[in-house]
Parts: C-alpha cells; sequence; structure tokens
C-alpha cells in the first residue's frame, strides 16, 4: 500500500534519512522503532507532506506521492497523528474531531457515524466533547489525536509516538485502543521508542538508527533480537 | 566538595510535574551523564540549572554558592557553560566573534586580547582556520564544534552538554568522543552530558543518572545502568503487562 | 580599517556633492544626513539587538526639544544646550526602557508606538514650554568659531562631520564586545545568556544608544530648520526611520545612511509624477521590500559572496509560518 | 446624570466603531500574525466604497451597501495575493513597514479618485433621534451598537458553529496541524483576509454618516483600534470588543470629567500600562513570542 | 588703458545693471511665480481650493495682457501636511525657477518653517497662515493675506459681547496652533472685557466626538460657545450641538462655513449659530464678487471659500505690483509693504508694519431653514 523506496531527507546541512527502504501492506501494522533522534519522526513528516524529499520516492497504491501537497495525501487517505498531538488548543474535543472531516465531507454534510465510533473507542472524549484542547490530559490529548486521525476516513494511520509522556499504564492503554484498530482491518504505520508496546500490537517492524534501517522483520523476531536493545542502549 | 550540587529541584508547569525532587551532586572533573527516554525530563533539568527556568522547589549550589536565584549570565560567570540541542550560534557574526562573546566575560580584556584569546579556543579544537568564516558557511559538524568552543571559551567549571552528537556521522562522533575526553581531563572540567547515544554514553560517563517522569528512578556506573531493570523498563518498555496487545 | 574607509567614502562623496549640487539638493542632502544619524542610532535598537522601536522619532523630538527651549527660552548657546538634550534623552530612555523592554517583537512596536504618540500629545498641549503645535520658531543656529553655519552648504559640511564620527563610533561599537553582544542577544537571546551576556543589560544599553543618536539627530534638526514643532517627531516619522534601515539593510551602518539616503530623495524624485507621487511611494517601497528583503546592502553583498545556505525544512518553515 | 448617560451613550457608539476595527485587526492577526497597519486604511476604503455607490454612484441604500461590501471583499482578496502572500515569510518589521508602505499608497489612491473634500454617506435613520433619560441620541448610533451586536454574534456563530469558522481558528492556532487534517490553508488564509476586509467594510458604511468620509481618517482610527486590542488582549475576540469599548468611553468620558486637552493620554497611557504589566489584556492568553 | 576712478564706478554700474537685466530676459519670456500648495495629505482640503483660484487668476491675468505683455506661469510644488515637506517644496522652487514671488501655504507652522528659507530666498511671499507668530517673527518678506487669528477672535470676542451679549462665554478649540492661539487671545480679550470664559475645551484634529466638550461647556453655565474649528470637524461640531439639543447660540470661526463643510451640514444645524468669517464670498455683493464666484463655480464645479479667494486677490496685487515696479524681488517687496487700501475681491488690503494686510472679517449666518448665508456686518479692527 505504502512504499518508500531510497528515501533521502536532509535539514539544511543535516541529512536525517539516508536512503531508507520500506513497505506498508495493506491490511498490516507496521512498528518502525528506534532511538531518539534515529529519523522516525522526520519519516512520518515526509510520508504525510511536510517534509521535502532530497531523494528516493514515496509511492501510496502504487501512484507516486512525491509531488502531492499535504492536503492531498490526505484526502487520498493518510492520516497522521502528529508528534506532540498539535492538538488545537483552542478549540474543543469535538471541534478538533469535526475539523478533521473536512476533506470529505460537503458543507453540511453529516459525520455522525464517525464521531459516534471515535466515542465509542474513546469513551473519555466523550465526556470531555466540550472542553479545550489544551485542558485535557496527556493521555486524553493522544487519544484525541488518534480519535482525530480516524476522523478522516483514513485507509493509512500514522501514529508518531502515542506512548510519549504518558505513564505506564495510560501508555498501554492508548495501545490497547491502537490494537482495536488495526483488528478493525486498518492499515497503520507506527512509530515508537517504547519497543514492548509497538512489537506487542505490530505485524512487522523496522528498526531505525541514525537515518537507516538497520534491522527488520517480523515483530516476533525483532521482539527477540539483542540488536534492537544494542540500538537503545548501546554496546 | 561537590562543584555543582542540585538539591529537591522541582519544577511544575500547571498541572505537569515535570522533575520532581531530583538531587544531583557532580564532583570537580567528573563526567556524568544525564539520559532518560523523550520527556522525562532532562532538558528541562538543564533549563532549571542554568536559570532559564526557575525551579518550583529545590536548590542549587555551584562550588559551595547558592545559585539558585541568580540570573543566567551570572551562573555563567560564576562558572557554568551550556550547549543547546539544537545548535544555536549567533547566525550573524563570524566564528572568532561567537567564541569571543565568550571569552568577554572575564573583565579587564582589551578587544585584542579577546581576539587572541579566542583564537587559541579555536586553535584548541582544531577549527583556527574557520575563524574569520560565516557561521552560515560552516558544516553542521564544525558549527556543533564551535558552540562547544564557545561555551568553554566562558572558562566554565561546569559544562552542560545536551545532545552535542545529535546529527554528527560516527567519524564526526569520535572525534567529539576524543576532545570531551581530552577537555574533561585537562581543564579538571565537570562534565553533564545529555545524549541519545548511548553508545557515546557508555563509553565517556564515569556515573550515569537516568531520568523518567521526571524523577530519578537509577544512578550508577554505566555497566550498572545497563543492566538495571527499572532503565531497560523505561527505555524498551520491559515489564508493561500486555494484557489485550 | 573598513568602517574607515566607509568613512572616508562618505566624506569625499559628500563633500564632492556639496560643491557641485544645488541649494534643493543641498537641503535634502542635509535632511537626509539628519536622517541618517537618526537611523544609525535605531540600527543599534533594531539591527542589532532586534528591538521593534516605533518610537524613535519621540527621542528626536525630545532631543529637539531640550535645546529648542533651553536656546529660545533661556538664551544658551546651542553647542551648551546640546549637552543636556542629549544626556536628558539618553537617561529618559534608559529609565523608559528597563520596564519597556522586557516586551519583544509586536508589543514593543505597540508599545513604543503609544509612547510616540504620548510625546506627541504632551508636546501639543504643555504650550507653555513647548509652544503647543505652533512649535518653537527662531532657534538659532550653530556657530563655529564665530562663522554661523547658515547656508546649506556648511550645514552640510558640519552634518557630514558629525554623522562620519557617530557612524565610526558606531562601527567602533559593533566591533567591540557590546556590539557583539548586542547582536547574539538579537541572535539567541537564551544562548546569550548561556554565554554571560547580560541580556536585559544589553538591551536598555542598545535603546540608550540609539536614543542618543536620535537625540543628536533632533539637535540637529532644530539647528538646521530654526523651527519645530511636534507633527515634526509624530509617529509615521518613527516609522519612516525604521523603514530607512530596512530598505537600506539592517544591521549594517552603510544600509541605515544608504537607506535615509534614499527614502529622503525618492519621494522628491517622485514629484514629478505630479498628485500619484505619494501613493506610488508606497507601491515602491512595498516593491523594495518584497524584491529586496535584505535591503540595498543586501543586495550589493549578495554580489560579491555566495549565496546564503537555503534556510530550515519544510516542517520548521511551515512551523515558523504559523506563528511568524 | 442625563449629561452622562449622553456622554454614555456617545463613548458606547464610537467605542462600537473602535471595536469593529479592531476586531478586524485581531482576526488578521491571530490567523496570519501579521500586525496590520494598514487597517485604518481599511475601514476608509469601507467608507469610501459606500460613498462610490451611494454617492457617486446613486444607488439605493441596499444595493449600496452590497456592493461596497463586495467591493470590500474583493479588496480583501487582493491584498492576501498582493502584500501578505509575497512578504508572509518575512520578519515582522517588514510586515509593518509594508502594510505602512500599502497604506500610504491606499490613502493617496483615495484622494486621486475622491478629492480632498470629506463626504457625507446617508444614514438609513437619517435625522432620526430618540430621548433616553434625558439623553438625545440619534437612532444611527444606536443602530451602529446593535449592528456591531449582531456583527459580533454572527462572527461568533461563525467561529464556534461552521467548520469554515472552526478552521479558520485551527489554522490561526497551529498551521502544521491544520495541514495534516487536510486543511485547505492558503484559501483558509485568503477568506480570513477578505472577511477582515468586509468588517472594516462595515466599520467604514456605519461611520460615514456620523462623522463624514475623509480620506485621511483612517490613520486615527487604527491607533484606536491597536490601543483597543492591546488593552481586550492581542488576539482576543471579546477583548478586542471590551478594549474597544473602553477607549472609546475613556475618549468621551475622558474628555468631560478629565481632561480634554489630554484624553487620549488615557487610551494609549493604559495601552502602554497593559503591555507592562498585564500584557495579556484583558481576555487574551499570556503573552507568546510572537514576532 | 588707465583705469580712473570713474571708469571703475560706471563698470560696476554697467554691471549692476547687467545682472538686473538678466532675470528680464526677452521681453516676451514668461514670469514664472511659484506656489506651495498641499495637494496630499489632511491639509489638502484647503489647498486644493487654492491651488484652483491661483490657475484661475493666472488666467485671469493673462487674458488681461499679462505683466505688461508678459505672460504669467505658475510652478506649484505639493507642500504635503508636513513643515519638513512645505520646506522641501519651497526650496525646490526657488532652485527650479528662481521666482521672483511666491505664493506660500495657509498652515502657520508651515509658514513658520518656511519663514527662514523665504529671507534666504529674499523674495516676497504671500502667506495665509492666521498665527500670530508668524509676523511676529519680523521677515519682512513675507505678507499675509488673511485676516491673523487674533483679528478673528478679537472680532469674535467683540460682536461676541456686542450683539450676543454673552455673559458667561464658553470656548471649544480645536488643538492646533490655529485654535490653540485663537482661544487664548479670545480668553484674554474676554478676561479684559469683564466677561472672562467659563469654561475653555478643547479636542484633537481627528476626534469625532465632542460630546464631551459641548456638554462641560453647557453644564459650566456658558450661554455662548466660541468655536475655533477646521472644516470638517467644524462641521461635525455644529451637528452634534444641534444633535445634543444645546441651545446657546455658537460663534464659530472661518473654517464651518467653507463649502467643504457646508455641504456636510443641514439647514437646521446652523440654527443659531454665527459665522466669523475671513471674507464672505456672496455673489450678491456686488459686481467682482459675483464674477469671481460664478467663475469658480462654472469652472471646479464647487463653491469658492475665503481661501481661495485670499489668494486670488493675493495673485491679483502681486500683478498690480508687478506691473507697477517690475519683477526685482526687493522692489516688489517694497512696494508690497507700501500697499495702502487696495481694493480686492474679498477685503481692502493695506499691509502694516508686520506684513498683515487684512483686519477686516465679516460676520454671517443662514437665513432661517436655508443654508445660504447673509451677511451680517463687517467687523473692521484697527
Amino acid at each position: 500500500m505504502l512504499g518508500c523506496s531510497d528515501l533521502t531527507v536532509a535539514y539544511g546541512d543535516i541529512v536525517a534519512l539516508h536512503g531508507v527502504t520500506l513497505q506498508v501492506r495493506a491490511g498490516e501494522t507496521v512498528a518502525l522503532i528506534g532511538a531518539n533522534g534515529a529519523g522516525k519522526t522526520t519519516l512520518l513528516q515526509t510520508i504525510s507532506g511536510l517534509n521535502k524529499v532530497r531523494g528516493g520516492h514515496i509511492s501510496f497504491d502504487g501512484s507516486p506521492l512525491d509531488s502531492l501537497s499535504c492536503e492531498r495525501r490526505v484526502r487520498l487517505g493518510i492520516a497522521h497523528a502528529p508528534e506532540g498531538r498539535r492538538i488545537f488548543p483552542g478549540l474543543t474535543v469535538e471541534e478538533n474531531l469535526v475539523l478533521a472531516t473536512s476533506p470529505w465531507r460537503p458543507p453540511g454534510g453529516r459525520y455522525g457515524d464517525e464521531i459516534a465510533q471515535v466515542f465509542e473507542l474513546f469513551p473519555r472524549l466523550k465526556e470531555r466533547r466540550r472542553q479545550l484542547g489544551w485542558s485535557l490530559s496527556g493521555g486524553e490529548q493522544q487519544m484525541l489525536a488518534i480519535g482525530r486521525a480516524l476522523m478522516a476516513r483514513p485507509r493509512l494511520l500514522l501514529l508518531d509516538e502515542p506512548s510519549l509522556g504518558l505513564a505506564p499504564r495510560l501508555a498501554e492503554e492508548v495501545y490497547e485502543r491502537v490494537g482495536r484498530i488495526r483488528r478493525s482491518g486498518l492499515t497503520i504505520l507506527v512509530v515508537e521508542q517504547n519497543t514492548v508496546l509497538a512489537l506487542a500490537v505490530a505485524d512487522r517492524g523496522y528498526v531505525l538508527e541514525t537515518g537507516r534501517v538497520v534491522l527488520e522483520g517480523a515483530a516476533a523476531e525483532l521482539k527477540r533480537d539483542p540488536r534492537v536493545r544494542e540500538a537503545y542502549l548501546g554496546r | 566538595m561537590s562543584i555543582l550540587r542540585a538539591e529537591g529541584i522541582s519544577k511544575r508547569f500547571g498541572g505537569l510535574l515535570a522533575l520532581s525532587d531530583i538531587d544531583i551532586r557532580v564532583e570537580e572533573g567528573e563526567f556524568v551523564a544525564l539520559i532518560g527516554p523523550n520527556g522525562a525530563g532532562k532538558s528541562t533539568l538543564l533549563n532549571v540549572l542554568t536559570g532559564l527556568t526557575p525551579p518550583t522547589a529545590g536548590h542549587i549550589a555551584l562550588d559551595g554558592r547558592d545559585i539558585t536565584h541568580a540570573s543566567t549570565h551570572a551562573r555563567v560567570r560564576a562558572g557554568l557553560g551550556r550547549t543547546f540541542q539544537r545548535g544555536r550560534l549567533f547566525g550573524r557574526l563570524s566564528v572568532i566573534e561567537n567564541v569571543m562573546t565568550g571569552v568577554a566575560n572575564r573583565p579587564g580584556r582589551s578587544g585584542r586580547e579577546l581576539r587572541e584569546l579566542a583564537r587559541a579556543q579555536l586553535a584548541r579544537m582544531g577549527l583556527e582556520r574557520f575563524a574569520e568564516h560565516a557561521i552560515g558557511s560552516l558544516s553542521y559538524g564544525n558549527s556543533r564544534m564551535v558552540e562547544l568552543t564557545r561555551a568553554l571559551a566562558c572558562e566554565p567549571r561546569v559544562l552542560l552538554l545536551d545532545e552535542p552528537a545529535a546529527g554528527l556521522n560516527s567519524g564526526e562522533v569520535e572525534d567529539l568522543m576524543t576532545r570531551l575526553r581530552a577537555i574533561s581531563t585537562e581543564r579538571r572540567l565537570a562534565i553533564v552530558l545529555i545524549e541519545h547515544n548511548m553508545g557515546m554514553v557508555m563509553r565517556l560517563a564515569q556515573r550515569i543518572v537516568v531520568l523518567n517522569f521526571g524523577s530519578r528512578i537509577a544512578e550508577g556506573t554505566p555497566a550498572a545502568v545497563q543492566a538495571d531493570p527499572a532503565v531497560l523498563a523505561a527505555y524498551l518498555g520491559e515489564g508493561f503487562s500486555h494484557a489485550g496487545l | 580599517m573598513r568602517s574607515l574607509l566607509g568613512v572616508a567614502a562618505l566624506l569625499i562623496v559628500g563633500l564632492a556633492l556639496s560643491l557641485i549640487v544645488s541649494e534643493y539638493t543641498l537641503r535634502l542632502l542635509n535632511l537626509a544626513v539628519v536622517a541618517a544619524v537618526a537611523v544609525v542610532g535605531l540600527n543599534f535598537a533594531f539591527g542589532y539587538a532586534g528591538l521593534i522601536s516605533l518610537g524613535h522619532a519621540a527621542f528626536v523630538g525630545l532631543g529637539a526639544y531640550v535645546l529648542a527651549i533651553l536656546t529660545t527660552k533661556l538664551g544658551w548657546s546651542p553647542w551648551l544646550a546640546a549637552v543636556p538634550a542629549v544626556i536628558g534623552t539618553g537617561l529618559a530612555a534608559a529609565v523608559l526602557g528597563y520596564p519597556l523592554l522586557r516586551l519583544k517583537g509586536h508589543y514593543l512596536a505597540l508599545a513604543t508606538l503609544g509612547l510616540n504618540v504620548s510625546f506627541g500629545i504632551v508636546a501639543t498641549n504643555w504650550i507653555d514650554l513647548t509652544g503647543g503645535t505652533n512649535g518653537i520658531a527662531n532657534i538659532p543656529g550653530l556657530t563655529i568659531a564665530g562663522h554661523e553655519l547658515s547656508g546649506e552648504r556648511p550645514f552640510l559640511w558640519f552634518g557630514l562631520a558629525v554623522l562620519a564620527a557617530l557612524a565610526l563610533i558606531a562601527a567602533v561599537i559593533h566591533r567591540s564586545r557590546y556590539g557583539r553582544a548586542m547582536m547574539a542577544v538579537r541572535d539567541d537571546e537564551t544562548a546569550a545568556a548561556m554565554t554571560g551576556i547580560n541580556v536585559t543589560r544589553m538591551r536598555v544599553a542598545a535603546f540608550t544608544l540609539s536614543a542618543l543618536y536620535a537625540a543628536v539627530a533632533g539637535c540637529l534638526f532644530a539647528t538646521h530648520i530654526h523651527f519645530i514643532s511636534p507633527d515634526d517627531f509624530s509617529y509615521a516619522h518613527s516609522i519612516t526611520h525604521l523603514a530607512m534601515l530596512i530598505v537600506g539593510g539592517e544591521a549594517t551602518i552603510a544600509g541605515a545612511i544608504l537607506g535615509a539616503v534614499l527614502l529622503t530623495f525618492l519621494p522628491e524624485w517622485l514629484r514629478v509624477l505630479g498628485d500619484a507621487y505619494l501613493a506610488f511611494f508606497g507601491l515602491m517601497t512595498l516593491a523594495i521590500l518584497i524584491f529586496l528583503p535584505t535591503g540595498i546592502v543586501g543586495l550589493a553583498t549578495r554580489w560579491v559572496r555566495r549565496p546564503a545556505p537555503p534556510q530550515a525544512d519544510a516542517a520548521i518553515g511551515a512551523e515558523e509560518a504559523s506563528r511568524p | 446624570m442625563a449629561d452622562f448617560i449622553q456622554l454614555l451613550m456617545n463613548g458606547l457608539a464610537l467605542g462600537s466603531v473602535y471595536a469593529l476595527a479592531a476586531i478586524g485587526f485581531v482576526i488578521v492577526y491571530s490567523a496570519t500574525g501579521v500586525v496590520n497597519f494598514a487597517a485604518g486604511q481599511f475601514v476608509m476604503l469601507g467608507t469610501f466604497a459606500g460613498v462610490a455607490t451611494l454617492v457617486n454612484g446613486g444607488w439605493s441604500l441596499p444595493a449600496g451597501y452590497l456592493g461596497a461590501l463586495a467591493a470590500m471583499a474583493l479588496f480583501g482578496a487582493l491584498f492576501y495575493a498582493v502584500v501578505y502572500l509575497p512578504l508572509r515569510n518575512s520578519p515582522a518589521v517588514t510586515m509593518i513597514i509594508g502594510t505602512v508602505a500599502i497604506g500610504i499608497t491606499l490613502q493617496n489612491a483615495a484622494l486621486l479618485g475622491f478629492g480632498s473634500w470629506p463626504f457625507r454617506l446617508v444614514s438609513p435613520f437619517e435625522g432620526m433621534t430618540v430621548d433616553i433619560a434625558g439623553a438625545v441620541v440619534p437612532v444611527h448610533a444606536i443602530a451602529v451598537v446593535v449592528t456591531t451586536a449582531v456583527l459580533i454574534g454572527l462572527l461568533w456563530l461563525l467561529f464556534n458553529r461552521t467548520t469554515l469558522g472552526i478552521a479558520m481558528r485551527a489554522v490561526a492556532q497551529d498551521l502544521v496541524a491544520a495541514r495534516l487534517m487536510g486543511l485547505k490553508v492558503g484559501a483558509l488564509l485568503a477568506f480570513t483576509w477578505i472577511l477582515a476586509a468586509v468588517l472594516a467594510g462595515v466599520a467604514g458604511l456605519m461611520l460615514g454618516p456620523m462623522w463624514f468620509a475623509d480620506v485621511n481618517m483612517g490613520d486615527p482610527i487604527a491607533l484606536k483600534a491597536f490601543a483597543a486590542t492591546i488593552i481586550g488582549g492581542f488576539g482576543s475576540l471579546p477583548g478586542a470588543i471590551a478594549g474597544g469599548l473602553f477607549v472609546g468611553l475613556t475618549e468621551v468620558l475622558g474628555a468631560a470629567y478629565v481632561s480634554s486637552a489630554y484624553k487620549d493620554l488615557i487610551a494609549f497611557g493604559a495601552m502602554i500600562l497593559f503591555l507592562l504589566l498585564r500584557p495579556q489584556g484583558v481576555f487574551g492568553e499570556r503573552i507568546q513570542d510572537r514576532g | 588703458m588707465r583705469l580712473t576712478r570713474r571708469t571703475l564706478l560706471s563698470l560696476a554700474a554697467a554691471t549692476t545693471a547687467l545682472s538686473m537685466a538678466v532675470p528680464l530676459r526677452a521681453a516676451d519670456a514668461p514670469i514664472v511665480v511659484g506656489a506651495t500648495v498641499p495637494t496630499t495629505g489632511p491639509l489638502s482640503l484647503t489647498g486644493k481650493q487654492y491651488f484652483n483660484t491661483l490657475t484661475m487668476a493666472a488666467e485671469d491675468i493673462n487674458a488681461a495682457g499679462g505683466i505688461n505683455g508678459r505672460p504669467l506661469k505658475l510652478a506649484i510644488e505639493d507642500a504635503g501636511a508636513s513643515n519638513s515637506t512645505a520646506v522641501s517644496a519651497f526650496v525646490k522652487l526657488i532652485q527650479d525657477t528662481k521666482p521672483p514671488f511666491a505664493f506660500i501655504t495657509s498652515y502657520s507652522t508651515q509658514n513658520l518653517a518656511v519663514a527662514p528659507e523665504v529671507a534666504k530666498a529674499a523674495i516676497p511671499v504671500m502667506y495665509a497662515g492666521g498665527a500670530d507668530a508668524v509676523a511676529e517673527g519680523g521677515n519682512s518678506w513675507m505678507f499675509r493675506i488673511r485676516p491673523a487669528d487674533s483679528v478673528t477672535a478679537r472680532a469674535m470676542v467683540q460682536f461676541l459681547k456686542a450683539k450676543l451679549r454673552a455673559a458667561k462665554p464658553g470656548i471649544v478649540y480645536i488643538q492646533n496652533d490655529f485654535g490653540q492661539g485663537g482661544a487664548q487671545v479670545a480668553a484674554k480679550q474676554l478676561e479684559a472685557l469683564g466677561v472672562p470664559v467659563v469654561g475653555t475645551e478643547a479636542y484633537g484634529q481627528n476626534d469625532k466626538d465632542f460630546s464631551a466638550q459641548l456638554l462641560s461647556l453647557r453644564a459650566k453655565g456658558a450661554d455662548v460657545i466660541l468655536a475655533f474649528v477646521y472644516p470638517a470637524d467644524g462641521a461635525l461640531l455644529l451637528r452634534q450641538a444641534k444633535m445634543l439639543g444645546l441651545k446657546m447660540p455658537i460663534l464659530s470661526s472661518s473654517a464651518a462655513f467653507v463649502p467643504a463643510a457646508m455641504q456636510l451640514l443641514s439647514p437646521g444645524d446652523l440654527d443659531n449659530v454665527w459665522g466669523v468669517v475671513d471674507a464672505f464670498v456672496d455673489p450678491s455683493a456686488g459686481e467682482r464678487m459675483k464674477d469671481f464666484a460664478t467663475r469658480y463655480k462654472t469652472k471646479f464645479g464647487t463653491d469658492a471659500d475665503p481661501y481661495g479667494l485670499a489668494y486670488y486677490d493675493g495673485a491679483m496685487l502681486m500683478a498690480d505690483g508687478m506691473r507697477k515696479v517690475g519683477t526685482h524681488p526687493k522692489a516688489l517687496r517694497d512696494w508690497l509693504a507700501a500697499v495702502k487700501g487696495w481694493d480686492g475681491v474679498g477685503h481692502v488690503y493695506s499691509f502694516d508694519g508686520k506684513g498683515n494686510g487684512v483686519t477686516d472679517v465679516a460676520v454671517v449666518k443662514a437665513k432661517p431653514g436655508t443654508k445660504t448665508l447673509e451677511l451680517l456686518e463687517r467687523v473692521k479692527l484697527d
């Protein structure tokens, strides 16, 4: 469904991705793990069109994405729950959610089913639907970010560190929901530092280190691979 | 006596407790690493230590003097140095002028002396040939080294390094490590290193402090920290129950 | 050395011009020189320390008024009156600067704008002291060794000498630890504090220096025109000073002078367009901002140096666009 | 007492106009980060759009108003394309100078087009007054206050009840996230400018009959709108309203009870004090390091 | 050749004659007269009027055969809204055309700022700024072709005392050179006449609401209001006074009665309002005035105002002088300084030692229920 081939991305002089190649097949959940600074977020941002590509290509459903704007990619079905959640702080929970339907919803069109599904997945959001974004706790913000991405009727969901800054119990709760989304059949690419959580929901995984894919394989194999640990804590 | 001592540091941002009751001591000439997953509070701690963020509670002493309420520039003059996560050089000054801003802290030096001292600092770091270059013309690696040089030019007794290796290639990382080791021994400089490159941390640090969720969860030698189950849990998520996944 | 050459070039060009151009052009040159003194001063605040001041004209006015009042009411010599005019203005800037300069960006811009408007209100209504909107006339001119600087030409020579001296001082400060510290504060306040620079003090110093220059410009203005009134120092003049700096090329002394000259002459050159000339002036200024974002000096250096490396990536660019 | 009520009503009418000008300014600032120094000229153009349709064109009132507002919408779009887009990544100060420069152009273009004579726009309530507790209040002044209130209500609905308005707020709050939501950021920013221009048009049409139309009326309005914005809180709509009313009321009440010569010092002094002591204004968020 | 004292003297005389002859040039070359007029900015409202009348005067002069056969040509520069622009415009004029004579603006601060340049250029100029300070400057090259502000103020006070029988006058004035000056003189005069003012209120040039000032004067018991105003704000002030239900008479300065202001008013706004105007442009006041007023209206589509009239008269006066003593600046200056009882369209001009040429004003009032002004009386001060 999504293919990145030999992707190189740089910020000025600093090369953040050195020829990264990866695939996400329809219906599968792929984890992209690695320590901080490995280039995971850069990769997601590049897929959703926030970063310019210096070399290589991205394709979605077999057609190239490279020349498409961020908005076009969202309309094609790529939804991104970004790093730091980026909830609109001055909008209510409901407004945050409704906003994400604008790519597909005609003016005055209905979004009741979508929002009901999100509220079913995250009942806490329903309770807080009238609250402003900034007043939510970290966990709630993360749920809202994921819920918001789901409102866009995505075919590919990009999740950037959903466990970041969350207490373990909350992180598990978030991942439990990611698991549910996965079981509903949606294709997911999740970036995560917490390997255990990510590999628990993923079918396959890639390990990124300083902008390069150093390891890839089935999630179950990666869980046992000592090299994953080395990528984090050194040799 | 510890050159830098922070006791009971807490920092609250609204409802979020970013740091809770942290104690840190750094001895003269010691190389300490401060690690922890993203969002653990490392940068906040650095900001509190350097006076950019006032702590909610706690005390900080530099060389036995309380600096809890001192302004940032006063701390620098008292011997605290720091580099930043994203290189923060002064873009409109040349390389040597950047370093000169650091040297200028010590009173009673003429302009010519400043320039000579800055040149000497650059020479020590092998950057002399870039002295008159514009910042914008430097490679990323070199600009990080210039930033380090500028921090050293302040003649600190404690140097706080915020991810100095981020964005460097492996050769540059090796070079950085060599220099840091040399600096620490030559100048009897205490260094506190925040770094995600664990290879580097493990090879450089004499002692590692691990933060997670604003608390100190472990402290010890590299080997001890690497084996600490709390650290593994924090980094890899080990110890999570996988219920429902 | 380069600044000495620059100042020498300024003097030579100025002197050469003073001998060949007409009286009218001489007057415009004098206006440009007075503006240049103010703008070289503003360069400390904005160009070096990054403080957007829309109140610069108020300091020009303060200097001019002190000199005018002391000379016309107390009969002081303008030379003597210039001393309290300049020092008093500097002190006022320092006192105002401490509270004001905690503000940044637009907030500082609007606060200084308010200051300028307030200055105008006081100058207009404190009639006993300022003569109100009638202003103060018959301000005596300067005399040097018994010779009055009455004509445009002698005044230009004197003005050029003052400008050259002040530009030289500015260049020396620019290259000193204080100049570096100011620029460091503008580039990165946090990093500046982290190299031991007292950020607040540097800001106030830059602001005060800019006011000192402004006061000198005010004294020159008063002794050149011999008449001042509140609308000579309205906030519109502050905006013009800033525009001169941007158009010339901020953070350079040469840019400050070039900008002052260009924006003094541009509307006069455009007079040939008849009634539409001010409409064109606005459009041309906008065009300069769009097509020469680094000003005239920036254009000149772009020919000399290699282009600056492209800055930032799309994500950072977009982020900055969201909070410019 | 009657005098006081009279002053109060006049202050409110004056404040309503300042509030409307301030709202246009705030909408642009919060969505684009631009401090629009041409904001006063927007209002002036609004009045003269009315002069063009109603006085010179001789259109009927409804047609004239609609025509003038349509012209203002067009102008907003043009301003977006010609001034905002080319300068959007420039430093704050360049934007300030740029909007001042275009303001000079607008003012002088209006002078060329309409001449220097003041015009009098007709009010739908020409000559009507009502008596409120001994105070004589022109119906037009009440209409101004009511129109401002209605517009504020409509704006509230737009920003809180329509997807378009919510999307505009989203763009103002986080441009990157807005792009990730698939919002057409460019179109939304253009619409912001159009809305600001139309609001200025409404302000201009309303004050035309009260104040006479005059090509130099822009800058004084902008200054008061700036003061209103700061006092109310930069970037806050309720703040712009409160600030506008405050400035209008202090102008009238200050002249009556403090000093008519120094009355404007109250508004500008308050503006500076607010900046120093409470930079977020009455309603604004905490100061963000913009610009 | 032996140089004698006599030859030297004759040489010197010849040189002088030559140098004087140079500006005369050919007998039919146009005489270029300069004028700085605000054509942009807020001052252009009034500036446009004398821009028009100056061009009209030049045409009239040329139609009547010019200056002894030589045509008159105007060189006009924009004086803008600031003092500095006004000075630049004047210096540019002097530079570009070296005129033997010039008109400068009707704004006192601009006049004050230009004064040193006038002295430097050493040519006679006519101006219409009202502030007494301009004439007090002792610049012998400057001639005022309008009543000074103190004249207007004194006339207002006289009328106020004599005809309106005010016991408790109040003053409202615009915060500029004109308003401040007028208010000061009027207050002092009233004090001297034993009817001290009960209140003095100011408003800013850009103010749009005068309720505070007017109500405050009413509250202080003012039985007449003296208003020193500019055109648009003057009209607004009169309207608001009526709106607020102020019953006492208002005596306003000239600007509220210029056509630009009158067109903004309704007949009701002029009820109980008297005006002290520089000159009354009244088509019924004789053939010359009628001719001027109707031709202006046909030519420019609007009514003429006293400012325009002042410059028209000034141009005619200048032409008269040039015909009599030529275009040498000094000779012209001396001739002008000696003018006594020159009969213009608007006034009889006589210049005093300070260059003030007009000492009379007209008191006008609208016919009830109309906007047609009629002359009540002329007030002549010594």
